[in-house]
């Protein structure tokens, strides 16, 4: 039954789109709208809560002392956790996290990481003995598609609304605000048929051959990308998505500075 | 450790201006979130909480199913960064406690036997933690399964009431909490004043347990005010919005809240 | 099936319980007899083996050098824990502990947290770095109801059974009792129908509406709470097992102490 | 590490006094569990033991089940408390590796024929750890077992014998255990002398290893005697308890212990 | 840290001696595995790597099966010995995310209706590792599966570009992975240059994106021709040692080969 | 139908055993052709890949830093693991090491321990503090049966191929090979009917009745054994077992040292 509805779904879909057009009536390179509102949670160190049209998530930032890794003993320590909470959608499960939650974390990850939005190296307070654990923790409140995106707005947000709690947790020095360096910005597309869909809803995801998250950076450089599902892309629908993601980039950049 | 603080002045006056038998500020919104079935959001005091219910549906696993009634399975989650240290993330001794006595004390109103071989999932994320997180989510619970049209006897109020310097009050603060002399979480049936979660620890005479019961009876009927007006005003809405489309669902739903009323 | 015994059953102790009386004889507020042996396990610092009726378990105290909670650096630390082993009953399973256990555990640790019994305070050893891990695990031999009054007997008798293993573990000073400062004693009311049973039996745990727990100190107050399964109670009904509680704990702090 | 104690004098005699073939003091009793469908305690030296077996019961999971004979599953578990350190609760590697050859053991005595899809569930636990646990739990299994009702081909007896200064000896103490040459923990059908169990670590030759098998043999009915006695008293104050009631399974029992005697 | 090596000179030569465009030398050979329905090992630089495919056969647990389809699992696991400090067994989060993204690039090639309610499993170990194991695995895991006659579309070719100072290059080595400023590892179709996997980090322009693309997929050509040698290598010796006794299943693979060619 | 297969299996292999032959051609206590190939893995500091017969598996020796255990302060820790991959077999499944993988372990770990082949003593850095921890990781690749004695002989082949890394890890010294004191090689038997095979291959194994290993060192001592399965062993046989396994153990330990 399922696989019907989907089948039904696919086609309707697939005939708007030879018109340029969506379900939900955006445009195929059009986002749904976005709100950010910073510093929503006052017992995490850095938040921010995050509508992408209706999917909704925080993120929390927490920041603890810990013990660094071995090959970076003067580093602080960076590490995002998603959790796709069952409340959220009917098809997520009590459990420790799974293929998806991971995924979302990582890519998540590697946008934040592979820019240095962070300096980790800044994060040190004693060599090999002490230092910052800085934990982004994806929190899924309403599944709605379009998960990485999302999560990546939520959590450069939070990162842009941390406090580093010397005082508080430290007991040394000043509460200051946490340096975000850069702002990596995740745009994902969804290939259905033959068509690029941007910011694909739920419905769209759902019946998706393919998709193509691509994060760039505020000069426009590439800094991570991830393919998912069955289907395949053309190196042009490759680039084509990469060109898309910089200039969305640059909407949303400015849209989560301001919030 | 730290030293306690003075928690409540000569003149009965707490550390937050309240008196002994007043309620930190609660606001409830309902239906506030798409996927779930019925869900509702609250704001009580510091603490913030989602709750979302799926159901009646088909239980999983199969062999947890009850040939004869539904099962209501709660489940409480702190998330990590809703308190000041960092929580690992995945269910604590605290929260599978808490889980198991809320499943139960919803298990006392829910009409069960109208869903055999069925599971009402409910699952509230703690997003923010004041004191008196569980009664917190036990209120938000009751009116998400409200939204979800699930068929009560009655909604529950969760309220606690404690013992600070000596004093029976309501509805326990977070530093009243971590220095006060007594915490007793309740829900409570607010029509007929049973008892359906009680949990308590610290230090109380029979007396002090009998004035602070008396306290939040009256206590749960204030919140229940507060629960059907969330749920008075989602369905105000819902009548415009939906009216067309969701007729008879909704018309379950605007019956059991009617019989609360 | 299952479910038609229980109901028969339930109306067979429903009758008798209207005339005042129990399937096994007992009056409605009574607890079936309590043997309580101390110093059942030598391996352990501490233990008793207690009997409720046919239910029987054991509690080991066992002592351990470990670290304080970073929250309370100059402590040691109590960890109560309770393991439903699978040879105790048929519906108890191998695994980790599931919520029953846990709860059994928590109710148990929180009539002995919360009177103080165990003052942690005087087991730290050096702050921040070393304490002593007090370790209260109960282990259910053979079930047959009030697993949290039998938990709560055989635990306080376990740590009046206890010595502090300063010299065979620590190397420092000298073997010690531990010192109890308080006896809090648990006293749990099943309620079937309108009646309420002193200690239930499994019999009567498997029918009950609901359970109800007491735990008062030596002078008569509450120090913890719980009630549990699907049912409700009056407040008139929950004032009733307290002052049954206060009366029957005192019984029993002396049947525990004479042991 | 602490210098190693002298184990054995001149004269043979070992650190607490027994000669080389001697056992320390064994006694076993039958059906001390109520709940478990067969169960006996043991105390074997410092050892003490409760076995407790459930079954011949419907297996779960169902796709364990064989569809022509029972499974035999012999849970060993350690109590927290048996030791000198705590041991963390849960199975472990060498817990896990017992309970495998343990069951394995018993698989080659009871008459798994006779209950196709079945599960024999037996769960044994070491209360207090002296040396010899394993031979102590299975030698306690044993009496469950037939306690329990489940026919087998003849009970097994568990016994270990060791190397300590130099000399073969029968069944190691704690310190005889730590600080001696070789174990070798043993199951033996009494009466056919077959080897179902054998395990071994440390250093014998063939012919130490041929003296100590000896010594096991003679040791295994020793202990067969102690088993039946066991069950003997048993069903001596069953007859007279529980004639009317329990008549016919208990004939089924008589007749497990008739064979055996 | 430690300083970064100089990872090119200025006549475009790497640390190891290759060009800009060059492969790290590859053997492939199929059918190395008894049990597994079908296999392959690879070395390529200093990567080895074993790939094990069982089915299609029924898929457990059921809930997981497809009415319409096959079930393609990839799990890709690194031996603990396989890197510098030992890794601890089981998945982490990487491992976990290579076997997902995997997964899904064979899905896009296995003709998975042929196979309803079926699992095909495929599990691809890393015994040693050099930089770019994932892409290694997968082009492993490619022959494993024709090896063991799964119908596809085409074979995946595994590959990955990247940068090292300023200068984009082909298949990164162990050092200019931890040094270089950009990794993508790709799983292409040989022939219809589709992309399959595609992931990222570091940074690139687009210009720079695009001519790493370009090298990847001319590369993509040659360890495709080495894959489908490794194949026909195997059903060379196949033919002779086999045909007897296999011929019915052997034919099929052969056709899958035949495709390819 | 597995079953009846292995009916006709086991009868066809005790026709055969009734003239002293083997369905694989070999003599009753013949083992398969082994090779032994030492260092295949340059990442661990000690790894040999051994086939015997078609079972093919490999260990690979790991030397990390790490801390001794509380009651061997001055000792280095050995860590036998087994992991029974799932590409080795249709019966290994993924997830935790389960019962069999356990017992593989825990025996080669005997025969290795029990002899002192490695003298951990001398693995301590600091007391108490640091010392090499020696893991023992036995990847199984195909499993055509007996894996005790091809585990055994991998184990004790990588052992002699080990480094320990002095300068590489530790920075202190230079790296130096292992002492290897001893060469337990352990010779599994099985039972099958009354006709004793030794390395039972994996079409043996699976209809056996029951199964011995008896690991001897080079002065032929017993060193270690493990009887397995549901079947018994009379004290003749056991007797035999130990008598075959001095002699073969003796080409054996040849065949490795030479390797």
């Amino acid at each position: 039954m399922v696989e019907v509805v989907h089948e039904l779904t696919r086609t309707h879909i697939q005939r708007l789109a030879e018109m340029g057009k969506r379900i939900d009536g955006r445009d195929l390179e059009e986002h749904r709208p976005l709100t950010v509102e910073k510093g929503y949670i006052e017992s995490a160190e850095g938040s921010a809560r995050v509508h992408l049209g209706a999917t909704d998530l925080l993120v929390g930032v927490k920041m603890e002392l810990g013990s660094p890794y071995a090959d970076r003993p003067e580093s602080g320590v960076l590490i995002v956790v998603a959790e796709l909470r069952p409340g959220a959608s009917p098809t997520f499960e009590l459990g420790p996290p799974k293929p998806p939650a991971i995924e979302l974390a990582r890519v998540v990850d590697r946008g934040i990481r592979s820019t240095d939005t962070v300096d980790v190296s800044k994060l040190g307070i004693e060599p090999g003995e002490k230092v910052w654990l800085l934990f982004v923790d994806i929190h899924i409140l309403d599944y709605e598609g379009n998960l990485f995106d999302a999560g990546n707005y939520a959590a450069l947000a939070a990162l842009m609304n941390t406090t580093i709690p010397n005082a508080t947790k430290l007991g040394e020095g000043k509460d200051a605000p946490l340096e975000v360096k850069h702002q990596p910005i995740s745009v994902t597309a969804a290939k259905i048929g033959e068509t690029i869909f941007i910011d694909p809803s739920l419905e769209e995801e759902r019946i998706a051959d393919a998709r193509l998250t691509v994060v760039t950076d505020e000069k426009g450089h590439i800094r991570a990308m991830q393919k998912g599902l069955t289907g395949s892309f053309t190196v042009d629908e490759v680039n084509q998505v990469v060109a898309l993601s910089q200039k969305i980039g640059k909407e949303i950049r400015k849209t989560i500075a301001e919030a | 450790m730290a030293e306690t603080p003075k928690l409540i002045d000569s003149k009965g006056k707490r550390l937050d201006g309240r008196k002994a038998n007043e309620l930190r500020p609660l606001t409830i919104e309902a239906g506030t979130l798409k996927r779930a079935d019925g869900s509702a959001y609250l704001e009580w005091g510091n603490n913030k909480v989602m709750a979302a219910v799926y159901g009646p549906r088909e239980c999983h696993p199969r062999h947890m199913a009850h040939p004869a009634r539904a099962l209501v399975r709660v489940t409480y989650n702190m998330a990590s960064f809703s308190v000041g240290d960092r929580k690992r993330p995945g269910p604590d001794r605290r929260s599978t406690e808490i889980s198991k006595v809320t499943s139960e004390a919803f298990a006392s109103v829910v009409f069960l036997e109208q869903f055999p071989r069925s599971s009402i999932d409910v699952f509230v994320e703690i997003l923010q933690a004041d004191a008196g997180t569980r009664v917190a989510a036990l209120t938000a619970v009751a009116v998400a399964l409200a939204d979800a049209g699930i068929p009560m006897k009655s909604l529950l109020a969760g309220v606690a009431f404690g013992k600070i310097g000596g004093t029976v009050v309501l509805d326990l603060g977070k530093d009243e909490d971590n220095y006060g002399e007594a915490d007793v979480p309740l829900a409570i049936i607010p029509r007929t004043e049973e008892i359906v979660l009680l949990q308590m620890d610290g230090d109380l005479t029979a007396k002090e347990f009998q004035k602070g019961m008396k306290m939040a009876i009256a206590a749960a009927k204030e919140i229940y005010e507060v629960q059907k007006d969330a749920l008075k005003r989602r369905y105000a809405v819902s009548v415009e919005a939906l009216e067309a489309e969701e007729g008879a669902e909704e018309e379950l739903k605007e019956e059991t809240v009617e019989e609360e009323a």
